[in-house]
């Protein structure tokens, strides 16, 4: 199909206009099974290598190589495949058949369903992956002897999930991949394990992460009972038919499902574990927590959508949580200090961006977002990642300045820039179109509550701009001084030593890459070609379902009926006043935090002073107290509530109930126990009581006429 | 939602057994056993009593009260057997019963004086006090025999033997000087024993109570009477006297009496030889120790013979054990040989 | 006829002084700890049954309670004297008529 | 003869044979005939063709050893009995090695006891007659309550009676209720006959109040052992006390008598009882999911910590079992396999801890990750396949018993098969995800991660003489598990397909009795709406107050 750009930028058409195509069974494509077998195998080697003690750098090769593999894979795959969806069935996993119609029979079978959704999210997350792979093999090499083969086995745990999660066939094995990559970024995270922190970090992650994997859980569930199969192929034909089950049980599906998504994208109540699990190695933050796995949620919520489009409202939800999530976020890493910290909230906060997308209706805007956000942001991480290499675990921007200065950080300072310009959504950056196709979907559109929600993500574009800089400038600018961290190995005169061929290669493509992201914009923009994200996404279930246009297109339409704003398009209005902000918040960062550095704190001295809002800065630091909160209504009293349980199953159940009723005999022993102790009187009573006993009982019947 | 409404009530209501489930625990009911009420009240209240004297020995409240609380079911049950008479004619009451109830409290009290008072020797004493009113009841009871055979034995001979043994045991053991002795202050667990003790009399009592319902006076009078002629038919020397009494002269055949419900006659060779018949008169009819007395040897004299074994065999045996603890210490027997000496000096 | 009334008062009367000397012949011979008024307590219950033998034997109008009677006051010499000279034995053995102090029969 | 006799006799022989040879060669003899035991039961998956027909293959010709009462000792399998008989064979001859130095005095009991064990529930998983069933259930007490009581912990005394106490008392009710059903047999057939699928055939005929009573006194027989809800006081105890070869087989095997027990009697020889207390038994289930969970949490001996966690979940086997669908019944008995290979190599673990440290104290040990690596990546990979992470074993049969549940209603898609249960309880159930993955990374954030602690009296010097990290036995006790963990997380297809027969075989009854139930309550429902009685008042209160 091919639509003109206009009317491309209007998701509503899109709705409208598109359906899922039905899958052909494509068995020649069986190849394409192997990018789930190498990071499996390579996993599987690693973890040998890991037992086995082996020291050197080959399970970081090995794990690079397979991931390489996987990516030309993926490119082939991309040239080769057809126009429609296809499934390629490649083992028997868990099948059920007990009638003859669907709701007889659970078919969950190791398949691949491909169409271009698939491939256009496992281009980025194999081509990361291989680039941020490479980058760690030098990164880690100081633990060469420590954990080097544990690291690479999790990175190729996690890439293996995550090709099931994107790949996979059908909801049980995303499930399978949701769970995988769970269980990569645990082990990742606590990496550094005789670090508490690190420890209680993977904890958390993983915990939240399983409350977020419950509801998918639960959606897949209620998926199969209202319609009887959970493989994409047949679920998105059927979606909209009139479900077999009650109504409450489909307009929850979403609902669950969205929790999934929520959990493992860090979005809404469940964003609490992204800022912590900056515990984990430097590109493991870039490749899991940044790039890829993160944006399983965006990736779930795109392929499940025709059933959100069943439930409007649904939409609804999600738009509003993302561009709270953005907001919210945005204000906490305008305090942090911690450059990895920052970039983990703006990470929730941009991710908050997709979902607003997802929820505005344009799935385009969304994924287009996604792309570039997982370049610039995984530059951005592993500029801090060479940071921190070379101080020595050093991230406080308090503690460094003027790193463009020094030799040897000179390419780092400059791809964090790049990397920093595409954050803010500085104009004419890949990430001002990405951004732009969301905030221009709530802008013009009818329903007031998606206006806010685009003037509130503009709004939040500037406090993006302005942390942003407000890093770069106290770090990477200004006069030189640093502190080295505490890893500092070597005594005496700290030299910082500056990245290797690996680091500033991996940085460099990811650099290009991430300027090369906005290409499509400019396609579309100057040469008035199709966007090419946006053909990725036509044609997939991004974009719509079998029976839900009608559904669809009253929604769409409200979403984004490109009316006039500011007396000019929506587009062209959230691109001024986006731009607007953007330099704005640069401007002012510039200001606060590199021509007078004095006036950031005196201004913090100041809004402190004020009684009413004193209280802002010192909070925002603590992030709103969020830990603590959750902390008091959650853990604690559950935590409680255990010890109570367990006193009353060994005290009261065990040693009152139990143990009572074992101890009764003795009891009853004991109170006869007196009239055995020898005494002829004892004796007597007993017989005495027995004869009056007999007598009683003769006297009994005989009275009752008995005999 | 009415669909989901009668499911949610599905899912829990199974939980019960279903409707047509046996009724479990319906036991027959149980009719209690007829203990006539007085039996039961002062069966109660007296047993009440005894425990409160026998509960805290010595302790005078407690005595006072028990005491009260004894005589008080004694006074029920004697009231209540004596009195409400079975078939409650004009009036149940005659003087022998007026003695008895006299005699049954009398012995009933005693009785739970002896085993309530704290010191053996009035223990005794008391039981003494039993035996007299036992004595009291024989007399009533007609049998007069038994009731002087009772005091003569126990009063006369059991009794003292007690005396003498406590006399032994006490005087030995320092015990009358300080009062009674701990073990015969406190009594060891009374509340069995005066369960124990309630049981059967409720259980025994009642079995009399209700058996005395079948008691036929008038022909068991005629019976009495029968058996008392035939064994006056036994006595030789009682028939001839007997027959003397009517017809002077005259001697009894054997085996001629005959008891028929009106008369009493038997054929006798008059004083001129010649044979005729002769109607005994009530005066005539022997009393209860010629009875007694024909009963013991007509009718059980192995059982005579066999007691007087029992009795030789005790009297044997207290000899033996008597003898075995004699032993005497050498001081006493030098003193005795001394003594013997100094008696032949 | 009253006479005849009277008699039956009379019996069932004996009959109940006779249960009760019994019964509280037994609770003093279990609550008693003296020997010698364990055993006087016997002799308690002794002249329960002889009771109630004479009472059943005036009943049914025939002799031989009186004369079990009699062979009960046999035994109840007999008894006594065989019971206390025992007693007298224990006693001598432990100085004490305290029963409680015959444990033996603890197994 | 056939392997099944070398199954039950084998053992017993080789307990004599261990009872007269010298101490030294006792383990060895234990673990040859283990590892022949599991060669004939490997023997008989092979020569299983009843793959698929549910039925019973007979294995050997019945001995009548009482025949005037009908009861015989013949053996026989079907799918499900094979796989738990297959599942006790493996798991022997590990526990048999992990034993070997943990165990060193009174070695010749030891290992003759185990093998009075291993034939006891071999018996217990091959007879088809439900008195020999009794025996082989009922006697696996006596050879665990001398395993508790000699070489267990410090309670191992009380732990001893607590535990034959216990289950004793549950076996009161199953023998009574097994001798009342073969008394009715006679009564109405005039033979006594007690062959189980006989049996179950003519008690399914019982009325329902019967049939309700049936099963109230069957299920309380199997809920002591499985244990349900309130029953359970006995596990905690027992598994904490037991030696390490003891609480494997004891959570392996053993806990599954009760609800393989379930599974072959209970449920089908009661189908109305079982219907009709169905809802009953998941409340008790999902309560003890979230009661066990959140007592894990607090605990501080890893052990205890395991023996909780494995009271969660088997409840919810007993859950997939009470959905009476197919998913659930599949669910529930690969669910057992799971928890008996996942929570059996968790006490191996510990057991080989245990043996280094004397303690189970997770306040005094901790990040043993950097100490004994290899021992810290078993453990870790077994926690997460018992907390149920998809590609390891523990998640199929939780999936299964989940989903199984979830669809269990009159509504639900599986319309061939109702349920009494539904979403309601598996929302609730399914907390037990997220509790589990609280208590069990606690657990490995203490065990394994964080900073090194060792108890001080012995921490560098290691008494028992075992290497720093596990030595090449241990790892080829743990291995094989392993390998059968990821094996059957990624490839549960044989499996299942293998059980489908003997659960639809299970399952026969109960949809025509479900589909009735609802039928009748729903037409009592109308009908006391439409004529507004009482009745009406109490059905809507009854749904206010359960919804």
């Amino acid at each position: 199909m091919t639509l003109s750009p206009i009317t491309s930028m209007l998701p509503g058409t899109m709705l409208a206009s598109s359906d899922v195509p039905a899958a052909t069974i494509a068995p020649e494509f069986a190849w394409l099974g192997w990018a789930l077998a190498l990071p499996a195998i390579s996993a599987l080697a690693c973890t040998l290598m890991a037992l086995c003690k082996v020291k050197g750098k080959l399970p970081g090769w090995l794990t690079v190589a397979s991931l390489g593999t996987c990516f030309v894979l993926i490119l082939k795959a991309y040239q080769s495949m057809p126009e429609g969806p296809i499934v390629v069935p490649l083992a028997e996993w868990m099948s059920f058949s007990w009638g003859p119609s669907d709701f007889h029979s659970l078919q969950a079978a190791l398949e691949l369903y491909i169409d271009r959704l698939t491939i256009f999210w496992m281009l980025f997350v194999s081509g990361l992956g291989t680039l941020i792979a490479l980058y760690a093999t030098e990164y880690m090499e100081h633990d060469v002897k420590a954990g080097y083969a544990r690291f690479f086995a999790g990175v190729s745990i996690f890439l293996f999930a995550m090709t099931a999660l994107v790949m996979g066939g059908n909801l049980l094995l995303l499930y399978l991949g949701w769970e995988g990559v769970g269980l990569a970024s645990y082990m990742l995270i606590g990496y550094f394990f005789t670090r508490p922190s690190a420890v209680a970090a993977a904890k958390k992650a993983f915990i939240v992460n399983r409350i977020g994997d419950l509801g998918l859980a639960l959606g897949i569930f209620l998926t199969w009972r209202c319609y009887g199969t959970i493989e994409y192929s047949e679920l998105f034909q059927i979606a909209g038919n009139p479900p077999r089950d009650g109504p409450w049980e489909e307009a929850l599906i979403p609902y669950l499902l969205m929790l999934g998504a929520f959990g493992k994208s860090a979005q809404g109540p469940l964003y609490v574990w992204l800022p912590d699990a900056m515990e984990g190695p430097t590109p493991v933050s870039a490749l899991i927590h940044a790039a890829t796995m993160v944006t399983a949620g965006v990736f779930l919520i795109a392929r499940c959508y025709p059933l959100f489009l069943l439930q409007p409202d649904a939409l609804t939800v999600v738009a509003w949580i993302g561009g709270l999530t953005a907001f919210w976020a945005a204000t906490i890493g305008m305090a942090q200090y911690d450059m990895k910290r920052v970039w983990a909230y703006s990470t929730i906060s941009q991710l908050g961006y997709m979902f607003l997308g997802l929820g505005l209706g344009t799935t385009f805007g969304a994924c287009f977002h996604t792309f570039t956000h997982a370049f610039f942001k995984a530059c951005l991480f592993l500029t801090a990642g060479a940071v921190m290499h070379g101080f020595a675990g050093q991230l406080d921007i308090r503690k460094l300045s003027g790193l463009s200065k020094i030799p040897g950080f000179r390419m780092v300072s400059w791809f964090a820039l790049l990397g920093a310009l595409w954050l803010a959504a500085f104009p004419f950056s890949a990430a001002f179109f990405s951004k732009d196709e969301i905030l221009s979907a709530g802008v013009g559109s009818d329903r007031a509550d998606f206006q806010f929600l685009g003037w509130l993500g503009l709004f939040t574009a500037g406090l993006t701009a302005y942390y942003t800089f407000r890093v770069w400038f106290r770090a990477f600018a200004g006069p030189v001084h640093f502190e080295p961290g505490e890893e500092v190995h070597a005594h005496g005169e700290f030299h910082p030593h500056s990245p290797r061929w690996a680091m500033k290669l991996s940085i460099a493509i990811i650099g290009i890459g991430a300027v090369l992201a906005g290409y499509p914009a400019y396609e579309a923009m100057f040469l008035h070609k199709e966007n090419w994200v946006q053909w990725m996404m036509a044609g997939s279930t991004a974009v719509g379902g079998a029976g839900v246009v009608e559904q669809a297109a009253d929604h769409a339409a409200e979403a984004s009926s490109g009316h006039q704003v500011l007396g000019m398009s929506a587009h062209a209005a959230t691109s001024v006043a986006g731009s607007i902000f953007g330099i704005g918040g640069i401007l002012i960062a510039l200001y606060l935090h590199l021509i007078r550095r004095s006036a950031a704190d005196s201004l913090r001295r100041a809004i402190q002073a004020t009684p009413l809002i004193g209280w802002i800065p010192g909070a925002a630091e603590n992030k709103w107290y969020v830990d603590e909160i959750y902390n008091a209504v959650f853990c604690v009293p559950l935590w409680v509530t255990g010890h109570v349980l367990h006193f009353i199953d060994k005290h009261i159940l065990d040693a009152g109930v139990v143990d009572g009723i074992g101890s009764s005999p003795s009891l009853v022993g004991r109170v006869f126990r007196p009239l055995y102790g020898g005494v002829l009187q004892s004796y007597a009573v007993t017989m005495a009581g027995g004869v009056g006993l007999i007598l009683a009982w003769l006297a009994y019947t005989w009275l009752r006429g008995g005999f | 939602m009415v669909k989901g409404s009668g499911l949610r009530y599905r899912t829990y209501a199974p939980i019960l057994p279903p409707p047509r489930c046996p009724r479990t625990g319906g036991t027959v009911l149980v009719t209690p056993p007829m203990v006539p009420i007085e039996l039961l009240a002062g069966g109660a209240l007296g047993a009440a009593g005894l425990l409160l004297i026998l509960l805290r020995g010595g302790h005078t409240v407690h005595r006072t009260g028990g005491a009260i609380a004894a005589l008080g079911g004694l006074a029920i049950l004697a009231g209540g057997a004596g009195l409400g008479a079975p078939t409650a004619g004009e009036s149940g009451f005659s003087f022998p019963l007026l003695v008895a109830l006299l005699a049954g409290v009398m012995s009933a009290a005693g009785a739970v004086r002896v085993i309530s008072s704290p010191r053996p020797v009035l223990a005794a004493i008391f039981f003494v006090l039993v035996v007299v009113a036992g004595c009291m009841l024989y007399l009533t009871l007609g049998a007069e025999f038994l009731a002087f055979a009772l005091v003569i034995v126990y009063a006369g001979a059991i009794l003292i033997t007690y005396m003498f043994v406590l006399m032994l045991a006490q005087q030995a053991s320092g015990d009358s000087k300080s009062g009674a002795a701990e073990y015969d202050r406190n009594a060891r667990d009374p509340i069995a024993a005066v369960f124990v003790g309630l049981v059967l009399f409720l259980s025994i009592a009642t079995i009399m109570w209700k058996a005395v319902d079948s008691f036929d006076p008038a022909t068991t009078g005629q019976i009495q009477r029968a058996r008392a002629w035939i064994a006056l038919g036994e006595l030789p020397k009682g028939l001839r006297e007997a027959v003397e009494s009517v017809e002077p002269g005259a001697t009894p055949e054997a085996g001629t009496l005959h008891v028929s419900a009106g008369e009493v006659s038997l054929q006798v060779t008059k004083a001129d030889g010649s044979r005729g018949s002769v109607t005994l008169p009530e005066s005539s009819l022997p009393h209860n120790t010629q009875t007694v007395g024909v009963a013991l040897v007509k009718q059980f004299p192995v059982s005579l013979e066999l007691a007087g074994v029992i009795l030789l065999m005790a009297m044997l045996g207290a000899v033996v054990l008597a003898r075995r603890q004699i032993e005497i210490g050498d001081a006493q027997k030098a003193e005795l040989h001394a003594r013997s000496h100094g008696g032949a000096a | 006829m009253s006479a005849l009334t009277a008699d039956a008062a009379l019996i069932r009367l004996a009959l109940v002084i006779a249960a009760l000397l019994f019964s509280i012949g037994i609770a003093g011979f279990l609550s008693r700890r003296n020997m010698i008024v364990m055993f006087l307590c016997t002799e308690l219950m002794f002249q329960g049954a002889a009771l109630a033998l004479i009472a059943f034997g005036k009943m049914h109008g025939d002799l031989s309670g009186q004369v079990f009677t009699i062979f009960i006051l046999t035994v109840a010499a007999a008894e006594a004297a065989l019971a206390l000279g025992l007693v007298i034995l224990l006693y001598r053995r432990r100085e004490t008529l305290n029963s409680e102090v015959w444990s033996e029969l603890k197994e | 003869m056939s392997a099944a006799w070398i199954t039950i006799l084998l053992p017993l022989l080789a307990a004599a044979v261990i009872a007269f040879a010298p101490s030294k060669m006792a383990k060895w003899i234990a673990l040859a005939a283990t590892g022949v035991v599991l060669a004939a039961t490997l023997r008989l998956v092979v020569g299983f063709h009843d793959w698929g027909s549910g039925d019973f293959q007979s294995e050997s010709e019945a001995l009548r050893f009482l025949p005037e009462f009908g009861i015989s000792l013949s053996l026989g399998y079907d799918s499900v009995a094979l796989v738990m008989a297959l599942l006790n064979a493996v798991l022997m001859p590990l526990c048999v090695l992990g034993s070997f130095s943990a165990i060193k005095d009174r070695q010749r009991e030891y290992y003759a006891w185990f093998m009075v064990l291993h034939a006891s529930l071999m018996l217990a998983f091959a007879s088809r007659d439900a008195i020999t069933f009794y025996v082989g259930y009922e006697f696996t007490l006596v050879p665990m309550v001398f395993l508790i009581a000699i070489w267990g912990g410090p309670e191992r005394r009380a732990a001893a009676t607590k535990y034959f106490l216990f289950t004793f008392f549950g076996s009161i009710f199953l023998l009574g209720s097994l001798l009342w059903l073969g008394a009715q047999m006679r009564e109405s057939t005039g033979v006594w006959n007690f062959d189980l699928d006989a049996m179950i055939a003519y008690s399914q005929q019982l009325p329902a109040d019967t049939q309700w009573w049936l099963f109230l006194f069957l299920g309380l027989g199997f809920a002591v052992k499985v244990p349900i809800f309130q029953l359970h006081t006995w596990l905690p105890l027992a598994h904490d006390q037991a030696p390490t070869g003891g609480s494997v087989i004891l959570a392996g095997t053993l806990l599954k008598l009760g609800t393989y027990g379930l599974f072959r009697i209970a449920l089908p020889a009661a189908p109305e009882g079982a219907v009709a207390l169905a809802p009953l038994w998941a409340i008790l289930c999902i309560c003890a999911i979230v009661y066990a969970s959140l007592i894990c949490w607090v605990q501080r001996d890893v052990k205890r910590l395991v023996a909780y966690s494995s009271i969660g979940h088997l409840a919810l086997c007993v859950l997939g079992l009470f959905a009476f669908n197919i998913i659930g019944a599949e669910g529930a008995v690969y669910y057992m396999v799971n928890h008996g290979l996942s929570t059996g190599a968790m006490f191996l673990c510990i057991g080989m801890i245990y043996e280094r440290y004397h303690t189970k104290d997770m306040e005094r040990l901790g990040g043993l990750a950097r100490r004994m690596p290899v021992w810290a990546f078993f453990f870790g990979l077994f926690t997460f396949a018992s907390l149920g992470l998809p590609g390891l074993n523990g998640f199929v049969g939780e999936f299964l018993c989940l989903m199984g549940t979830f669809i269990a209603d009159a509504k639900s898609g599986v319309d061939n098969y109702p349920g009494v249960l539904g979403p309601n309880y598996a929302f609730i159930a399914a907390s037990g995800l997220v509790l589990a993955a609280m208590y069990l990374l606690i657990m490995l954030g203490k065990m394994i991660w964080g900073p090194l602690r060792e108890p001080h009296d012995d921490g560098h010097h290691q008494p028992s003489g075992l290497s720093v990290d596990l030595n090449w036995r241990e790892i080829g006790i743990l291995t094989p598990l392993a390998v059968l963990c990821l094996w059957l997380g990624l490839a549960p297809g044989f499996v299942l397909e293998s059980l489908e027969p003997a659960c639809t075989r299970m399952l026969a009854p109960f949809p025509a009795i479900v589909q009735a139930q609802h039928d009748a309550v729903a037409a009592a429902a109308a009908e006391a709406v439409a004529s507004d009685t009482p009745a009406a008042e109490l059905i809507i209160t009854t749904a206010e107050a359960s919804r």
